[in-house]
């Protein structure tokens, strides 16, 4: 046996006093870490299979269970740090591209956290959103730069396809596939209790779900898998997925094994095989063939939904913006670098890309200097963590945000970020039934419009501190915003002023 | 509307709880030969053994009578049915007049055709609480006690009077124990675990006299005794039914509406004999969940509502000095041993239906088997080695356990 | 110390508006016991009166009031103008030297056509035109600011109180068949004569009291759209999204006021399907125009006077008839200051606009 | 009438149930300390096999036929709960025999067991429907 070059990042804490060796940990553990002696009556563990998913822990009807993070240590050194130590090990062994799941977890900054929200104080009487009405339904699509009157001089009310959404939060795309059908259905009718959207991701739409279509955004990524006319139909708008943050400029990659029974069928592939996503779109090599793309989808669905074309936020992010607003799509998603995925390699996960708070700031700006802000809502995804975040977002200029990760977290995730394994204890990132089984749809999806709830209030009750009483007032408001601890290049592209100012 | 109930044991208390739950209003009377609130007869063992007390035997609460507006008459025997006129006629010569009668009269033990029995010293029954009492009065650490019938009864009496520390022999012309509860290697290993408790037995034997203190054997041998105890099997009691010129010397028979031949007249419990769905055969099937099950949709008829007792079928369900014993059904058909270390097991299956069964030991959730039997359920729709294994809700099909459980 | 323009500075307010349904010209003197009324509200840091169908003598043409900062400025600007317009009259505004005004700026006027060689070359129409000249003054004439460009009407305006203001500028003397005035209360204290308002753009004028929570999102989206926010205030922002949506986009003053005091929701939800659409329509198509936050505004133009308080009535505003007049003041004792047997007192809702036309006025732009 | 019913769809079998049933049961105020070295006796049980597993508790039924048969009076329904009166039994078994769902069981005491929807020991939700982490067993009320 060769040597392994690791030790063990996690190490399971067990309280003796307060074990009762229930077993629960031992047979909800699908990495197999606890087992029970049945001489000694005692349970016991394999650390070196621990991920850190915390299903033990959080079922331990005692509270005996505790994962830690090992101190076990390799001599400090500020340049080669443990973690690129072990990769190097890993590597060494493997061969291979390093794997990673969910979104970029460096140490860059996180410009949400440098940016703070106004309240109102004297001048402005703040609003109380238990005695007056706080509005956060919005639509999205494009707005007119020009009316139309009828012969009685009525106006003309007939608009571009718009979504409207109760709260400018809509699930971001996540493949049935990647994620478990239960997830699926928990997100679906989530969506369809909350008034908001969930998206399928190119995984296709599983036939249970058409019933929830009129909340379903359908995406034509660069696999078209799943991508039939009756897909198109089904969705409220369709999202044409050119990248995402969590892997810009990298296709995807479901292996076969994970491609059985349904997942095969609504992919329409045949089972077994891997569903290999192109890094790019093979018809779309520039932004004429993109335009092409929108008019194709908008043709083939009666130009009745309308179109998102959504992208991750790389460098050159406010030129690109500019040309798929131009290019007839009504919607752009902008994906920054912290999204989440279910698999990624881990260097492109960790090193490509641009923030997302930056990207909007610089998308949002360059849009209204050319005058075509109106021509496309703007959602913004890639770690958008909570209602703060959602606030300083919209104020910042987008129309709304795609969250995925937060969801996940509702639904049980702990971001121990192995998706990739097909081994989710939580039932989410997994495909095996004894695992899927173990997330309850009924409990998940109220699990998620609680948090939505949630957010929906706090989203208020700081709109209201604001003194404003509709989202609308709050989108591209970035006087209610300032920075802290942000230099002036920042500042600027952020177009906020510093706090204090 | 009036209904009078004879017998205040689990049938005529069935009854008055099948009267109550269709009719809150009309008058019940019921009338019973014994002094006592309702109490369950087959605790009287455990009375004897010191188990349970008088006030823990009640059948029902105190308030029993009271709360379901029920007339007892206590310490009164019905003399006489007047079906004409539609009264029963008690023994003070008094009468009752009812609309709906029900005979729950349950049954008395019955007395073997043994010579001399008239002249043992002690000579005691075991079928009533005055029968422990009086036993439990009279017995000694010292005594020597020889029961006759080695039945339910008979072993539940040894057990009860084991607690006194007397010697205890059990004889029986049958040559195994709970002959109609067992078969022969069950009833092998009850034995061997009494005789290891210190009662002895002497089966397949026949008394052929009893003078005093001592019973002579067949074949010649004899044992001495100081108390006897006469529990050889127990006879409907029928005479009332029969004054009226019925058939029912061997059960008074019934519809599955319980309700006799004669108008107006229901019968539940011991003294009636019906149909074991098991075998087909009709029969006397003297157990308590019978006998209440039969009171009950007695009188759930006789206040005009309509329940049938279908499932009758003899089974039992005892502890005999620290083993557990359930058995049901009939032993027919082909056998399926599933027994394994210290415990008894055998199903018995025909026409891909359970029979009967016996576990010996081990009795945890017998219920689904007996459920096999009483509903009939086709085995071949079940997996039934699973089932054999261990009675199981796993072994039926998924749609079967959604509708048994509820949910998805 | 800052000025507007570089700071965004929060203001209370009082203003007041007569209005002569008839088109019956009157003095100017009522609206500024009107206003003295409510000298509380104000703090002597701005006080300002629009009149319209004052200048019956050169309807036709834009009057120019411009604010000099010095000689240069003006010769500057006038050979801007000079270089657009056909200048058929220009003098000196007239004022009355008082102790509570100092510092007054240069103050002259202009009666000007656009140069028809100039218009037809610029492919605009005169009203784009000129304001896009006037703006061009604004910007970028250090010194200049023209504060008022509408035909047949004039914004006069000062720092000080509103009475004072009134007879600096011998507001008597002027006869209008409509008068707003504006007197202010900002809680910082730049003093410059063109941050006071009336706030106008050609014949529009506006006097606000309030503060906007939604400014940002207000201002970046009009921004899209040509106009540059110099002053940073409320008034100037509101004026321009009533151009745009009135004279650019050619909405009528009601269906402006369903803009920017939308209906709630649930109150839209209410209406019948028709009326549901074009609320629906309305508020989607231009949802950054919506203005939250607390506002009354007056809004004056060539033919009526429009009243408009935010959707939560966040501040106070009353109106009251008598004849011909409808009065209009934040407070109901600057009504009865000017006329003591007013009927038909009304405190309008929230976002209910109330538009009053002079004869022959319309509510939209032509 | 309240009953539990068991989503054999969600059940995990992880048990945690029998063990919520057993520390409920068992009076203590901290489960470690009333579960600690000790073989359960819960008031349900978990069957197992494959992936399947299901949770068994008693059905409280219309008809009850345990409590019809009980030779002693012990079991009796209140309010809708089938519940025994465990001074009074006396461990015959008969309930044993007639219970379709194999939902009573022997206890150490010798007196029979059986799940009384937590009533005997607070009333509310029962400790199993509250204690499964994935809503395989709910408490149906009315019906």
């Amino acid at each position: 046996m060769p040597i392994d070059f690791l030790y063990p990042k996690f190490e399971v804490v067990r309280n003796p006093q307060r074990c009762i060796a229930c077993r629960v940990c031992e047979r909800q553990c699908a990495n197999e870490v606890h087992r029970f002696d049945p001489a000694l009556n005692l349970m016991e563990s394999d650390e070196s299979k621990c991920v850190d998913c915390h299903r033990c822990v959080s079922l331990c009807p005692t509270r005996a269970l505790k994962i830690v993070e090992t101190d076990h240590a390799f001599r400090k050194n500020a340049n080669w740090s443990g973690e690129i130590i072990s990769e190097i090990y890993l590597q060494a062994k493997s061969g291979g591209v390093l794997l990673s799941s969910m979104g970029n977890p460096a140490g860059h900054p996180i410009y949400w956290d440098k940016l703070l929200i106004n309240a109102s104080q004297v001048t402005n009487p703040s609003i109380d959103p238990l005695r007056e009405p706080i509005e956060t339904k919005t639509f999205l699509g494009k707005k007119t730069h020009d009316i139309k009157r009828d012969k009685n001089g009525h106006l003309v009310t007939e608009t571009s396809p718009q979504l409207e959404i109760s709260m400018p939060v809509m699930f971001s795309a996540m493949s049935y596939g990647s994620i478990s059908y239960n997830a699926h259905e928990c997100l679906a009718r989530a969506a369809a209790e909350l008034g908001i959207y969930y998206n399928t991701g190119e995984g296709g739409l599983h036939e249970d779900f058409y019933r929830y279509g009129a909340h379903t955004i359908v995406q034509v990524a660069s696999g078209r898998f799943g991508v039939h006319k009756d897909y198109l139909e089904a969705g409220a708008a369709i999202e044409i997925k050119m990248g995402q943050g969590a892997k810009p400029g990298i296709g995807g990659h479901l292996p076969g094994g994970k491609i059985v029974g349904d997942i095969a069928k609504t992919r329409m592939i045949p089972e077994g095989s891997d569903a290999i996503s192109p890094a790019p779109h093979h018809d779309i090599y520039s932004i004429e063939d993109l335009r092409q793309l929108v008019y194709s989808l908008k043709e083939a669905t009666g130009y009745r939904k309308p179109v998102i074309v959504k992208i991750a936020a790389v460098h050159n992010v406010a030129a690109i913006a500019s040309g798929i607003a131009r290019s007839g799509a009504d919607i752009i998603a902008i994906d920054g670098f912290r999204g989440g995925t279910g698999a990624a390699p881990t260097r492109i996960r960790d090193h490509v890309g641009i923030p997302i708070e930056l990207a909007l700031a610089s998308v949002d700006d360059r849009l209204r200097e050319e005058g075509i802000r109106q021509d496309v809502s703007l959602v913004a995804g890639g770690s958008v963590r909570s209602s703060a975040d959602i606030v300083k977002a919209i104020a910042l200029g987008a129309d709304a945000v795609y969250v995925a990760t937060a969801p996940l977290l509702a639904l049980g995730c702990h971001l121990c970020a192995t998706c990739f394994t097909g081994k989710c204890n939580w039932g989410i990132a997994t495909q095996e039934p004894e695992l899927v089984k173990r997330l309850n749809p009924e409990i998940g999806f109220l699990r998620l419009v609680n948090l939505l709830t949630a957010w929906k209030h706090e989203i208020s009750e700081m709109m209201g501190g604001m003194g404003i009483n509709s989202i609308e007032a709050l989108k591209g408001n970035r006087l209610m915003l300032r920075g802290v601890g942000l230099n002036e290049k920042e500042l600027q592209i952020l177009g906020v002023r510093h706090a204090g100012e | 509307m009036k209904y009078v109930i004879v017998g205040n044991s689990a049938a005529g208390i069935g009854g008055v709880e099948g009267i109550r739950s269709v009719d809150r209003s009309g008058e019940i009377v019921m009338f019973t030969d014994e002094p006592y609130h309702t109490y369950s007869r087959p605790l009287i063992s455990y009375y004897l053994q010191g188990k349970t007390d008088i006030e823990k035997m009640s059948y029902r609460p105190e308030g029993f009578y009271c709360d379901n507006n029920v007339r007892l008459e206590r310490g009164v025997k019905v003399a006489a049915i007047d079906a004409e006129n539609r009264r029963v006629v008690l023994d003070s010569g008094a009468s009752e007049s009812y609309d709906k009668l029900l005979l729950a009269t349950g049954s008395r033990a019955a007395t073997p055709p043994i010579d001399g029995l008239e002249n043992a010293a002690l000579l005691f029954h075991f079928l009533t609480l005055d029968d422990a009492k009086a036993l439990k009065s009279i017995v000694a650490p010292n005594s020597r006690v020889l029961i006759v019938g080695a039945g339910l009864i008979g072993l539940k009496c040894a057990e009860g009077l084991s607690a006194t520390g007397c010697s205890i022999t059990v004889t029986d012309i049958a040559g195994r124990v709970l002959s109609a509860a067992l078969d022969e290697g069950g009833a092998s290993m009850v034995q061997r675990h009494m005789e290891q408790q210190g009662i002895r037995f002497r089966l397949n034997d026949r008394i052929a006299k009893i003078t005093k203190n001592r019973a002579t054997f067949a074949g010649g041998q004899h044992v001495d005794f100081d108390i006897l105890v006469v529990a050889a099997g127990v006879l409907p009691n029928t005479e009332l039914m029969c004054a009226l010129g019925c058939d029912a010397q061997r059960g008074i028979r019934v519809d599955s509406l319980s309700q006799t031949e004669v108008p107006g007249i229901y019968a539940a419990g011991d003294c009636v004999r019906c149909c074991d769905i098991s075998s087909g055969q009709e029969k006397i099937m003297a157990i308590l969940p019978n006998a209440y099950l039969q009171g009950e949709a007695a009188g759930v008829n006789m206040a005009g509502g309509n329940k049938s007792f279908e499932t009758p079928i003899p089974m039992n369900a005892v502890t005999l000095m620290g083993l557990r014993v359930i058995s049901a059904g009939t032993f027919a058909g082909e056998e399926h041993n599933a027994g394994d270390e210290g415990a008894y097991k055998k199903l018995f299956v025909e026409d891909n239906l359970l029979k009967g069964y016996i576990l010996i030991g081990h009795v945890e959730r017998a219920g689904i088997y007996t459920s096999l039997i009483t509903g009939k359920i086709p085995l071949d729709t079940i997996d039934f080695d699973l089932m054999k294994a261990q009675p199981q809700l796993m072994a039926f099909s998924r749609s079967g356990r959604q509708k048994m459980l509820g949910g998805q | 110390m800052e000025r507007e323009g570089s700071i965004r500075i929060p203001a209370g307010c009082a203003i007041a508006g007569i209005i002569s349904r008839e088109g019956k010209r009157f003095s100017g003197d009522a609206i500024r016991r009107s206003m003295s009324m409510m000298h509380e509200r104000s703090n002597g840091l701005g006080g300002g009166f629009a009149g319209y169908g004052i200048y019956p003598e050169y309807k036709d043409a834009y009057a120019l009031h411009v604010f000099y900062d010095n000689i240069e400025a003006r010769e500057a600007c006038e050979k801007y103008l000079d270089s657009r317009f056909d200048i058929v009259n220009l003098s000196k505004i007239p004022v009355k030297k008082i102790r509570a005004i100092t510092g007054e700026p240069l103050i002259w006027r202009y009666f000007v056509h656009p140069l028809p060689t100039r218009l037809a070359d610029s492919q605009l129409d005169e009203n784009e035109f000129t304001r896009r000249c006037v703006f061009r003054v604004n910007t970028s004439i250090e010194g200049a600011y023209v504060f008022s460009s509408g035909k047949n009407m004039g914004v006069f305006k000062a720092v000080g109180y509103p009475e004072d203001v009134a007879e600096f500028y011998q507001i008597g003397d002027y006869e209008g068949c409509c008068w707003t005035a504006h007197g202010r209360y900002p809680t910082n204290t730049p003093g410059w004569w063109g941050g006071a308002h009336p706030f106008s753009l050609l014949d529009m004028t506006v006097v606000h009291n309030g503060e906007i929570s939604s400014y940002d999102a207000n201002r970046r989206f009009i921004e899209m759209y040509g106009y540059t926010c110099t002053l940073k205030t409320d008034t100037e922002v509101i004026t321009y999204i009533l151009d745009y949506l009135v004279r650019k986009i050619g909405l009528d003053f009601t269906e402006a006021s369903n803009v920017i005091a939308a209906p709630f929701w649930s109150t839209i939800a209410s209406k019948d399907e028709r009326e549901k659409q074009r609320l629906t329509y309305l508020r989607n198509m231009f949802a950054s125009l919506l203005i939250t936050g607390p506002f009354s505004i007056l809004v004056g133009f060539n033919g009526g006077l429009m009243m408009l308080n935010d959707r939560l009535k966040l501040r106070s505003m009353v109106m009251g008839e008598k004849d011909d007049f409808v009065y209009f003041a934040s407070e109901e004792a600057a009504i009865r200051a000017v006329e003591p047997a007013v009927e038909n007192l009304y405190a309008p809702r929230g976002g209910e606009a109330v538009i009053v036309l002079t004869k022959g006025g319309a509510s939209h732009a032509d | 009438m309240k009953r539990i019913t068991v989503n054999e769809k969600w059940c995990l079998g992880c048990h945690l149930c029998e063990y919520y049933c057993a520390f409920a049961n068992s009076g203590g105020e901290d489960m470690a300390k009333a579960l600690k070295g000790i073989t359960i006796q819960p008031r349900l049980r978990i069957e197992q096999a494959g992936c399947i597993s299901f949770a068994v508790a008693c059905r409280h039924c219309d008809t009850p036929l345990c409590v019809k048969s009980c030779i002693t009076g012990s079991l009796s329904v209140r309010d809708g709960v089938v519940c025994v009166d465990r001074e009074k039994c006396v461990g015959c078994y008969t309930c044993v025999m007639v219970c379709p769902y194999g939902a009573v069981m022997p206890s150490e005491s010798g007196a029979i067991q059986k799940c009384e929807l937590c009533t005997q020991r607070s009333p509310g939700i029962p400790a199993c429907v509250s204690g499964c982490p994935n809503g395989a067993i709910v408490l149906e009320n009315g019906g």
